[in-house]
């Protein structure tokens, strides 16, 4: 875990508009960073205070996380989507300007062990943290500096794995060129129908021959977790999803984005979590 | 080049490197901020509240970003003492910088046994979380003198550790709960604690918070705490720890012209864990341009006509 | 399309086209904002407060932007009852919006002065402003249980208009005040007023602002004001006009769920002198996506679990 | 007085980059302004307020006073100075963006009679109002919808005028150009005498031979003015001076404005001035 002043490398704005995918060169956190984890970012721009006694910092107050997309040599990707004013004003930042950054934070997705049929399933900006999932698991085929899963053999589909991805439109379905290119079997369902299977990618997931063999990586809408988990419960296959709160400190210190869980009550997302076994949360 | 002294002593025992003192439940117990933060640089640290039994909190949501502020419903999450003295006190114990243990409890009874479990300890001081009610009376001790003069005295007795109160700011005349407190045997007053406040989400009709009503932080109240530091100031002599939306050293200047001794980091260790080290760096900048040299010099300096 | 209803009436005589209300100071004698604020299309106007004699007001500077805040000291210059019947009010009477008149004095006495001059016009109501000290006790009206009982008390004997009291968010509990004023014979609330506050220019070690502390309003406050207003909805059955911090639709909204029956616009008429006409628009589109059409069913409607 | 959402033709950084001059697209204000009046610009972006309760409104929260400096045809330009916050969000506003302004406000200056030995001073920015006011004074050659002063012979010259420009540096000393275009003669003194006369403009305004049938137009820091109404004073000219205070409504309905005057105690800068007879001002 560091604070860095790191430089924008990229910040561009994807086919669909809304969502953007920033590149951040930041050698230390790229080094250290694990799948599931993530960074927790002020998005306003780095400058000295100015007079008068209000401070540039103010709006948003907050740092804001968004998971680690890729991580390639000295830079770290997040992909994130426009939802309101700190994402908004992250979008206006440009190449060349510096964020102050926090990272990695939390505990990341354990990695599956060999052998296992490993689905993830991802709603609409879920696909960020488990790109870099799928990249762990398995490697793309051009070593360039991706470090493999340890053990793992480093040619293409070597641990093979399906994604679904569901979104409202055909717009909201991010990454399928990245995700093939890892050799992973692609399954798409939009609510509108405008791609892949029409319905929620909770459907597509039941449709599925579910052994105990799989393990279910999710990531998006609460809604869509809570039913995949219920889905994993009855095929009593290991399952894990990445949750978002709210959060102020991030690193575990003011107990502030806690959600319930079984047994100890309250477990927190930013230091806990996100990842967490299905099976944990009190839904 | 004159050597600028940032040291300050706050009461006859509590001596910090510097004024800047990392605020009550936003710097966890520490650990959390184990790679960010050099506790050996920061003036003296307050651990999160303390009770006697472990507590879960509140119902989640418990944040919200406001205008410039923080809203929080925490509900004094906390590990319980036995475990904090178990686990997480011996960790702060191995730097250099004073631990002051923040305590609260319900009636006067558990704040009393906090204490005398405290008086075995190697700690710099005991603060008082004054902002819990009083569960015979219903009442927030922080609200009323009597209840605040009667609280302090009694910890006063059993105690030789120094010992801070954290004042409310949810009052009418502050000077007078901060003067109950000095008449008490208080040694040093911590102020201000947040302002209680809440939010609605228009959409679902519903408050954000899930304890309804929570605490307002940050640099949106910063104008109202800094008023209440100088009040405080001009009614009593204790010392002072000031906080309340402190981000940059410009805001920590204010407070310590306005009469606060020494500045508490709360909602700005979130924003900017560094924030300490700029403002410590940033005090000397000043003191040495303005050739004053000693920080001490500053406090409560405000020129009124 | 189903009609919305926007009118709301507060207590037996004041109706509101709509639940907007411009606060006092902020709107000042009305004719200022002539060419950018259709007073017509407003729920209603609260006068700048008005005293016995003409007052010139605080030295300057009377103005400092606060994060997300406005910090003001104008001390309460106006140009006293006798010029503002002879120039000012004939102005506000020509619009078919209510115009409630606000006004203080250095103790009873001049507040029923101005009320006997009042009663003699054709207003909709008075407001007090009762963050005037009573310079007997020397001691603010709105901080005081009984000094705000007695007042009301007096004035309510002494006019037959509708009477409003603007209550201070200084206190330890408003809902105390709140329930005195209502006991008194108060028929409508008007919260809250600036919070007490101040700032300090590190550069020079003086105040920013002339008069020392000033009042402290705009978003900052918030979340602060909108939990008093919520638990003075649940302490008292008076219709409620809340401000502190609106300055859209969403805000407003909160207000009014949280138990407002109008809402109040200071610091926006400064930000969006237009923000009255947003928030109307929001409202009905609001109200028309949740098929509420009526907006006082809105009015305290919060879930609380 | 209007309240408008103004498209941005241009804003331009001068020279020494911490000048902007700003043009808006603002026909019925342009229409109206005076020499002297004011617009009172938000500079925050203008666009829906964001979910979340928090608006983007709020940093900086006050509008912000600016001198008109040119009007030409629908046109109303400013020319600022990067000072703080709000000066430097506005300095990042883009050409086609909108700004919510609300103008012209105040009373602008009282123009002066036939024969008049006309002095302008400005100290630093204080150049954007006295531009206006030299337009109409001496109106450019080109006829080029700017309104020349009633009565008064279009040929550049007719009415002359001498403009003091004072300035920490070579680089503070802005619109030279332009008022040499309207035939002005112009003087010009640096603190550094990087340019000009070394030293201060009062100084400068001291070599003067003053007569009684001068008037001085000043506009510049406080400590200029109070010089230059002292210079005024002593040599019995008509001297009108624009100044500053921290605004709220700027169309003085909240009283938070004022100055100290000798008479009714106290005036407001942005309804009774910004400029006033510098005889009034307890200085
Ligand atoms: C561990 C973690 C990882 C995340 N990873 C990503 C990511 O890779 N890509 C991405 O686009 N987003 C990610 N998010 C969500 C992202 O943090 C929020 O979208 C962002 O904070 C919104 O900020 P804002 O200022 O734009 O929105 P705000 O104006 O603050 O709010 C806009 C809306 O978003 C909601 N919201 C705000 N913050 C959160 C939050 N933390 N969790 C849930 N809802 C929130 C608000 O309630 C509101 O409805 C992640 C969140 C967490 C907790
Ligand atoms: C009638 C009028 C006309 C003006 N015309 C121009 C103009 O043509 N060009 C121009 O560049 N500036 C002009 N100004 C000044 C301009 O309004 C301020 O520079 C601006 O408001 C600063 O905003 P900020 O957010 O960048 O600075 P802030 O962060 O608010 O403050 C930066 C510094 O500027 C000071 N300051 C802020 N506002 C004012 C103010 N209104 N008056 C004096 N000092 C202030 C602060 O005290 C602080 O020291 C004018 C001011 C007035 C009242
Ligand atoms: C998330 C959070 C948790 C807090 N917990 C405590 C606490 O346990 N005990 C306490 O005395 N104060 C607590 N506070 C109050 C802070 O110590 C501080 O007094 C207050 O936040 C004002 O300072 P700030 O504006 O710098 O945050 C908490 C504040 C926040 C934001
Ligand atoms: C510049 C200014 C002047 C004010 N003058 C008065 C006044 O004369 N009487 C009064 O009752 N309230 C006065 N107020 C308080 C407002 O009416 C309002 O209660 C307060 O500002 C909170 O609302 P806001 O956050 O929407 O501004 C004033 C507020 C401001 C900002
Ligand atoms: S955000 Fe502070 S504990 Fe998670
Ligand atoms: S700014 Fe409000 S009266 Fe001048």
């Amino acid at each position: 875990m560091l604070q860095i002043k790191a430089e924008i490398i990229e910040n561009r704005e994807l086919l669909s508009a809304i969502y953007y995918r920033l590149s951040l060169k930041a050698e230390k956190i790229a080094r250290v960073s694990k799948p599931g984890q993530f960074l927790h970012i002020k998005v306003n721009p780095v400058g000295p205070p100015v007079s008068h006694g209000v401070n540039q910092e103010i709006f948003p107050l907050l740092r804001r996380p968004f998971s680690i997309h890729r991580v390639k040599r000295q830079n770290v990707d997040i992909l994130y989507r426009v939802r309101g004013k700190g994402t908004e004003i992250l979008s206006q930042r440009k190449k060349g300007q510096y964020l102050d950054v926090i990272g990695p934070l939390g505990k990341g997705y354990k990695l599956p062990d060999k052998g296992a049929k490993i689905i993830l399933v991802a709603g609409g900006i879920g696909v960020a943290s488990l790109y870099f999932l799928a990249e762990k698991i398995a490697p793309p085929p051009i070593s360039g500096g991706f470090t493999p899963l340890e053990g793992e053999d480093r040619r293409r589909g070597v641990t093979h794995f399906t994604i679904l991805i569901g979104g409202k439109k055909a717009e909201n379905i991010l990454c399928r060129d990245e995700f093939e290119r890892l050799g992973g079997e692609i399954k798409v369902s939009t609510e509108d129908g405008s791609l892949g299977r029409k319905g929620l990618v909770t459907d597509l997931l039941s449709t599925f021959n579910l052994k105990p063999s799989s393990v279910i990586y999710a990531c998006g809408p609460m809604e869509m977790l809570k039913k995949i988990a219920e889905i994993a419960r009855s095929h009593r296959i290991f399952c894990q999803v990445s949750l978002e709160e709210h959060m102020a400190c991030g690193v575990g210190a003011c107990r502030g984005c806690v959600i319930r869980v079984k047994r100890e009550r309250y477990k927190r997302v930013c230091k806990d979590g996100p990842v967490f076994n299905s099976e944990e949360i009190i839904w | 080049m004159k050597k600028i002294n940032l040291k300050v002593k706050l009461g006859q025992r509590i001596i910090l490197k510097n004024p800047v003192v990392l605020e009550s439940g936003c710097f966890g117990y520490g650990e959390e901020y184990r790679d960010l933060i050099d506790i050996n640089r920061v003036g003296a640290i307050v651990t999160k509240t303390i009770t006697l039994k472990p507590r879960a909190g509140n119902l989640p949501p418990r944040l919200v970003e406001t205008a410039a502020g923080l809203l929080n419903s925490i509900g004094l999450a906390n590990v319980g003492i036995e475990l904090f003295l178990k686990e997480k006190l011996p960790y702060l114990k191995k730097f250099s910088t004073p631990v002051i243990v923040s305590i609260a409890g319900e009636g006067s009874e558990e704040y009393l046994k906090l204490v005398q479990i405290l008086n075995k300890e190697k700690i710099a001081g005991i603060e008082l979380n004054i902002s819990c009610p009083n569960i015979k009376k219903n009442l927030v001790i922080a609200q009323d003198e009597v209840e605040t003069f009667n609280l302090v005295k009694a910890v006063r007795k059993k105690t030789e550790l120094p010992l801070l109160v954290k004042l409310s700011p949810n009052v009418t005349d502050i000077t007078r709960i901060a003067k109950s407190a000095e008449k008490a045997g208080a040694d040093i007053l911590s102020l201000v604690n947040t302002f209680s406040a809440m939010g609605i989400d228009s959409e679902t009709g519903s408050p954000r918070l899930g304890g309804v009503v929570g605490g307002l932080s940050g640099p949106a109240i910063k104008p109202i705490a800094l008023r209440m530091v100088w009040q405080v100031r001009k009614a009593t002599s204790l010392p002072i720890i000031g906080a309340g939306g402190i981000l940059s050293c410009n805001d920590a200047l204010e407070f310590i012209i306005a009469g606060a001794n020494a500045v508490g980091l709360g909602t700005a260790i979130f924003v900017n864990p560094h924030a300490y080290q700029e403002i410590i760096t940033g005090l000397k900048k000043y003191l040495f341009r303005k050739a004053i040299y000693d920080v001490n010099e500053l406090v409560g300096s405000l020129h009124e006509n």
